[in-house]
């Protein structure tokens, strides 16, 4: 029983009830959607969605997979690893063309990604396929690896540490307390896949093409709206998520701008992906070992 | 001599007032003096703020933060209360179930310590699915987390009735039911009161962390995102103001497992005797 | 002493013990081969040295402890299947710690599903009769020795078994309320034909309650004599004056030193 | 006649072996049974892999990544030992230091129940920057979840001694050193012994938690960093393999405690009891 | 009995109690007021009917519990200091369950801090004394109700008190092993001159070893006659078949009628 979660069941006027699981709490990566509900982008193409943010660990591929929620954020990477373990998921919206993915560190000595690597502590989450990616490029035999425990204290407290980071979270948060970090990302080093990835379940994709098409049209005036003015939907978003302040929601917005609009999405709009992209993708992931073997990215997104 | 009966009431309010104040004064002046050492401790080792803020900057956040931390202990604490109520229905059940024969508690007690070793990361995409995010799952991941002491608690327990009186119902004929009723839990209940008091703190961690895994929330974010978002935007004292939130619902759970405990156990079991010196005063 | 009011009256058990041996782990004989036949309705006196036997040969009447090899038999079945209601005083008084005097001496009724107010009516009228009406309301905890003792005694006597095993009850006890309680229980026996076997360190007391004593050795028990008391069925306390009794006194006596020796 | 030793020993033999059947059969049958019903189950449901893999594919990933799993364990296995060593000796002498006078206890008890409630991730920093990052910081975060169910335990044990034999203590000019040591450890011990039961789970999740906020992903990573891997990569079928070679240690850790609780009780608490029937048979 | 060889004899103590009351929680008065001096040596019994306040009154004494009015004095001292040393034979045996007999009858020599052979040599002679020298290394749960009191004494002989406090030691055992033990106990008292309460409810026990006994009325404990026993030092066996032993025997007997009522 995987739809009993009711995609797409009218709701008293006529709207389809959709439910949106995000990977972690309200913040400007999110923020279109705050947009697109709040200025009434979803109303306006039938949808009533109820979006649901989570903590940093919540299961989004299994929970869209198993139909407990009808959309989903997630990224390439996992997209394609998941479709390799048969939790088939669609990548439909992808709201980063550039992977806001980032390592931070301190200290003159940091000029390049290669030098995180040199000497020190760095902190990564085990298992993230970026990680992977690094340590192929400049192995970690140098520094100590010690996983990423969801803060940024330690960076504060002890000289020679780099961490994993969002460009758009971490970085703002040290700079606040003064220090003023180095930020790399990811990208640039060669290994970017979408990220914010919006996904629905193969079979909402088979039966509700024209759902999910609703649903995409609105993402994308949401953000569009949101890359204009963020402030309302920062002002919605700063009401449930109270350990961050309006300053850093500004800033925040501010620095994702350029990873979502490209002079790509100018052309074919927000959200926009190419089947290259993600067979780089695929064959990262094949190389870093993450999967046996390449899934079919033609199955893994759908342009709409 | 009209004065007598007033007198008499009043030395009894006093007493009164002296055994509540007897009760909670020690554990208010401890924590009087432990945040004052805090707070100057932290001041003069110069430890940074956002690794461990004073007491005071931990209470002004608090302050400024009231509404949300209220709400998040709400969301908390309805979820945490649920887990710890399944734990101890369940966790007696499971523990009568083991003790009812000793093949049982051979083939199936070990077993029982995948409970508390299986971490939520590894369960808590089953839990989602099945439950569906939000208040049940994380109420699961609670209960997972809580229950084991409970079922080791009153397994001991259980175990542990005198034997004598066990011969005794054995004698008069007892059926399984009236010895379990009227002997074996009487006998465990201040091991299964030892029980639900770990119980108690363990479902508010399990909350905690079943939040972060489990928990899809738009209104209250409970106090587990709460810890998480502010451990990322290095806002330390919110974060100990959102752990002492917790640590605060424990503590209630805690007052009421040795409240019912004491009024359950009362007088007859030594572990709640009081003091000869308190009878004397 | 008025127990439970019932309708019909159960008739006495009888008891079967052939070459009954408890050997326990360690190697220790408590019981070794002992052969006794009991009639129903007979007032049985075991006596013997501390530490000979005689607890362990009770509980295994009352099947809650096997013979190693030998049999027990009670009304003719194993008194481990409890299909004759078998009532006991323990030696030590084993109440439950967290119950009323009252409801330590109704649990039988209760275990039997009597209701809760005519539970109560009998355990408070058995607890007049062993002194205890005042308190009925005390928890084990509050009580002295005695008192225990005679809760447990209580709480034996609410129901109507067929066999009645009193081991030690009255040791306790001071001698006025000893003797109170040694005519009540005759009476009673009188009055239900109960099975009854009491075990006691006073021969006096054995002379006068029992029809019947049978003497233990040192451990391991083994029988070294089994008299009938022929004193009558109408004991009372003048009966301690007279010279067969001061003669049964005698005889016991010399039966337990030659088990002492 | 010349037989007959050897038919003794020949009978010694097999008492001891069927002893030894009885205690290990059980559980054993348990297990397969258990697997079977999950493996079938699985299939017949149709549970997507990647929620729940059918113990046959968690045994062949267990069996495909044995060197890293045998490597995690070890590394786990020695933190938690640590974690749970500290909380045993550390519990215990909290709990008597709580249970020296009422007013200690009143004061500070209440506030033991922080250690079960704070979040890891709150603290982790901390520990990271005082211990640095690896065994001593695991084991530490290990021994703060652990160690207030052997506190919790170890002051009810020590509360419920007899009173008569306190008052014989007393009686006889008993030093406090001796009182504790020959009288209300001893009689605590079941509780003891309980309260390390559950301690022993917890230090295994404790160092599990431990590892993704203070240990080293490289080198020879616990099986916390490979639960982790697993389950980011959706490696499900590793992600059980991982957590039940945690619940391994654990059930090693339970039945140390066990086998040394027994050994310690001995004959003479009704909780380590053999029943009746298995001293009659 | 052969307790600890010291060098030093310790003088008896005086027990001296004024006016002791002690009313328990819920209003439950145990002890109504008695005022008893004995001299140092003295060997005086305790008898009452059952429920009394007498091992209430002996706990007070030991200082084990404090009087809720009044005064108790041991050796001029209050008894809660323990300057005093006393032993205690409990009511009940009160043994540690995981210790063998040896190491529980040697508890109060190794809490005096006597090593472990020497301890358990006094040890194993106290118990051949109370006849358990072969269940030295059984623990409590395997030894019957009499053994475990002898346990307990044994436990109480292997110190040289001040004061020796017995509450009811030989109830729970057979005739013959009681004479013996009250016949060690009156020789040792004779030894060593420590002051003695012996509670009982034997009137031929407390008239063959006492040499004054207190009668206490019914809760509240009040003392209702306090006599010299004038039957002198060499009390043996022939003692109990004489015309002053039976007229002592015959005035308590009295006595506790007149505290009976
Ligand atoms: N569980 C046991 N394990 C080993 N030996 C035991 C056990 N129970 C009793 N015994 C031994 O069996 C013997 C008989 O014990 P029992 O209690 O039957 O004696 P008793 O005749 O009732 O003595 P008393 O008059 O002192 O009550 C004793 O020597 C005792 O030590
Ligand atoms: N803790 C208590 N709380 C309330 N009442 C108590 C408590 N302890 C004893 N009593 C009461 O005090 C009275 C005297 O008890 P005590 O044990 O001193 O009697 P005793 O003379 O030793 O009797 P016995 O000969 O039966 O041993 C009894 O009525 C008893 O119920
Ligand atoms: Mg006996
Ligand atoms: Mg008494």
């Amino acid at each position: 029983g995987n739809s009993q979660s009711g995609s797409g069941s009218g709701s008293g006027d006529g709207k389809a009830k959709v439910k949106l699981a995000l990977n972690w709490v309200p913040e400007p990566e999110f923020g279109g959607f705050y947009a697109a509900r709040e200025d009434g982008s979803f109303a306006k193409h039938n949808l009533d969605v109820e979006i649901l943010p989570g903590g940093a660990g919540v299961p989004v591929v299994q929970m869209v997979a198993g139909g407990q929620a009808d959309f989903g954020i997630s990224g390439a990477d996992e997209i394609l690893t998941a479709r390799a373990r048969g939790a088939n998921v669609v990548g439909v919206f992808a709201i980063y063309q550039r992977a806001p993915l980032a390592i931070m560190a301190r200290g003159d000595r940091i000029q390049s990604m290669a030098d995180v690597f040199a000497s020190g502590t760095v902190a990564l989450e085990p298992g993230l396929a970026y990680s992977l990616f690094l340590k192929k490029k400049y192995g970690f035999d140098k520094v100590k690896i010690v996983p990423y425990d969801g803060g940024v204290a330690r960076f504060l407290a002890e000289n020679d540490y780099a961490q994993q980071c969002f460009v758009t979270s971490e970085p703002i948060a040290v700079k606040k307390k003064g220090a003023s970090p180095k930020v790399f990302l990811v990208a640039d080093e060669g290994f970017n896949p979408y990220q914010g990835v919006v996904i629905v379940s193969q079979a909402t994709w088979q039966s509700k093409a024209e759902l999910v098409k609703r649903f995409v049209l609105a993402s994308r005036e949401g953000w569009q709206k949101y890359l204009d003015d963020p402030s309302k939907a920062n002002g919605v978003m700063a009401k449930l998520n109270t350990a961050m302040d309006a300053e850093t929601f500004a800033e925040a917005a501010k620095a994702q701008k350029d990873l979502i609009s490209t002079a790509e999405t100018a052309q074919k709009g927000l959200g926009a992906m190419t089947k290259d992209r993600w067979e780089t993708i695929a064959k990262q992931l094949v190389e870093l070992g993450v999967v046996e073997k390449a899934p079919n990215v033609d199955e893994a997104f759908a342009v709409l | 001599m009209r004065d007598a009966p007033s007198s008499l009431a009043n030395s009894l309010f006093l007493r009164t007032a002296r055994s509540a104040a007897s009760k909670t004064l020690p554990p208010f002046v401890a924590l009087v003096v432990f945040l004052l050492t805090w707070e100057i401790g932290v001041r003069w080792l110069g430890v940074a703020a956002y690794l461990l803020p004073p007491p005071s900057a931990i209470l002004s956040a608090a302050k400024r933060d009231a509404i949300n931390l209220l709400m998040g202990a709400w969301t908390t604490a309805k979820t945490a209360l649920f887990g710890f109520a399944l734990s101890g229905v369940l966790g007696v059940l499971a523990a009568v179930i083991l003790s009812s024969a000793r093949v049982i508690e051979r083939a199936f007690y070990p077993y029982t310590v995948f409970l508390q070793t299986v971490p939520i990361v590894a369960i808590a995409p089953i839990l989602a699915v099945w439950f569906g995010p939000g208040f049940l799952a994380v109420s699961v991941c609670a209960f997972i987390v809580s229950v084991f002491p409970v079922i080791a608690n009153t397994v001991t327990g259980l175990r542990s009735v005198d034997p004598a009186l066990k011969d005794l119902f054995r004698l008069y004929g007892a059926s399984r039911w009236a010895s379990l009723v009227k002997l074996t839990l009487p006998s465990a209940l201040p091991n299964i009161v030892t029980g639900l008091r770990i119980a108690g703190g363990l479902s508010v961690i399990g909350t905690l962390v079943g939040e972060l895994f489990a928990g899809f929330s738009e209104g209250a974010p409970g106090l587990g995102i709460v810890v998480q978002t502010a451990a990322k935007q290095l806002k330390t004292d919110l974060l100990f103001a959102a752990v002492f939130s917790a640590t605060f619902l424990g503590l209630l759970l805690f007052g009421v497992v040795n409240a019912v405990g004491s009024r359950v156990l009362g007088r007859w079991h030594p572990s709640e005797k009081l003091d000869q010196s308190e009878i004397e005063s | 002493m008025s127990p439970r009011e019932t309708s019909t009256e159960e008739p006495a058990a009888e008891v079967v013990c052939t070459g009954v041996r408890r050997v326990f782990l360690g190697g220790v004989v408590a019981v070794g081969g002992a052969t006794i036949r009991i009639e129903p309705g007979e007032f049985v006196a075991f006596l013997g040295p501390s530490g000979c036997g005689k607890s362990t040969l009770l509980r295994m009447i009352a099947g809650l402890d096997r013979p190693t090899s030998g049999r027990v038999e009670v009304g003719e079945t194993d008194p481990c299947n409890r299909s004759v209601p078998i009532a006991f005083v323990f030696q030590d008084s084993h109440l439950l710690p967290w119950r009323t005097v009252l409801d330590n001496a109704a649990l039988p009724l209760e275990l039997l599903g009597v209701n809760k107010s005519e539970r109560r009516a009998i355990a408070r009228e058995v607890l007049r009769d062993v002194e205890l009406a005042d308190a009925a309301d005390r928890i084990p905890a509050e009580l002295s020795g005695g008192m225990k003792m005679r809760v447990s005694l209580a709480r034996a006597l609410v129901t109507k078994p067929r066999l009645l095993l009193l081991d030690e009850p009255f040791a306790a006890l001071d001698e006025l309320t000893r003797n109170r309680l040694d005519d009540r229980l005759r009476t009673l026996w009188r009055e239900r034909g109960t099975t009854m076997i009491f075990v006691t360190h006073s021969i006096t007391e054995a002379a006068y309650l029992a029809g019947r004593a049978i003497v233990f050795s040192k451990r391991p028990a083994r029988i070294v004599s089994d008299r009938a008391l022929d004193l009558g069925t109408d004991r009372t306390a003048d009966l301690r004056g007279t010279a067969e009794f001061a003669a049964a006194v005698r005889t016991l006596q010399k039966d337990l030193e030659a088990a002492d020796a």
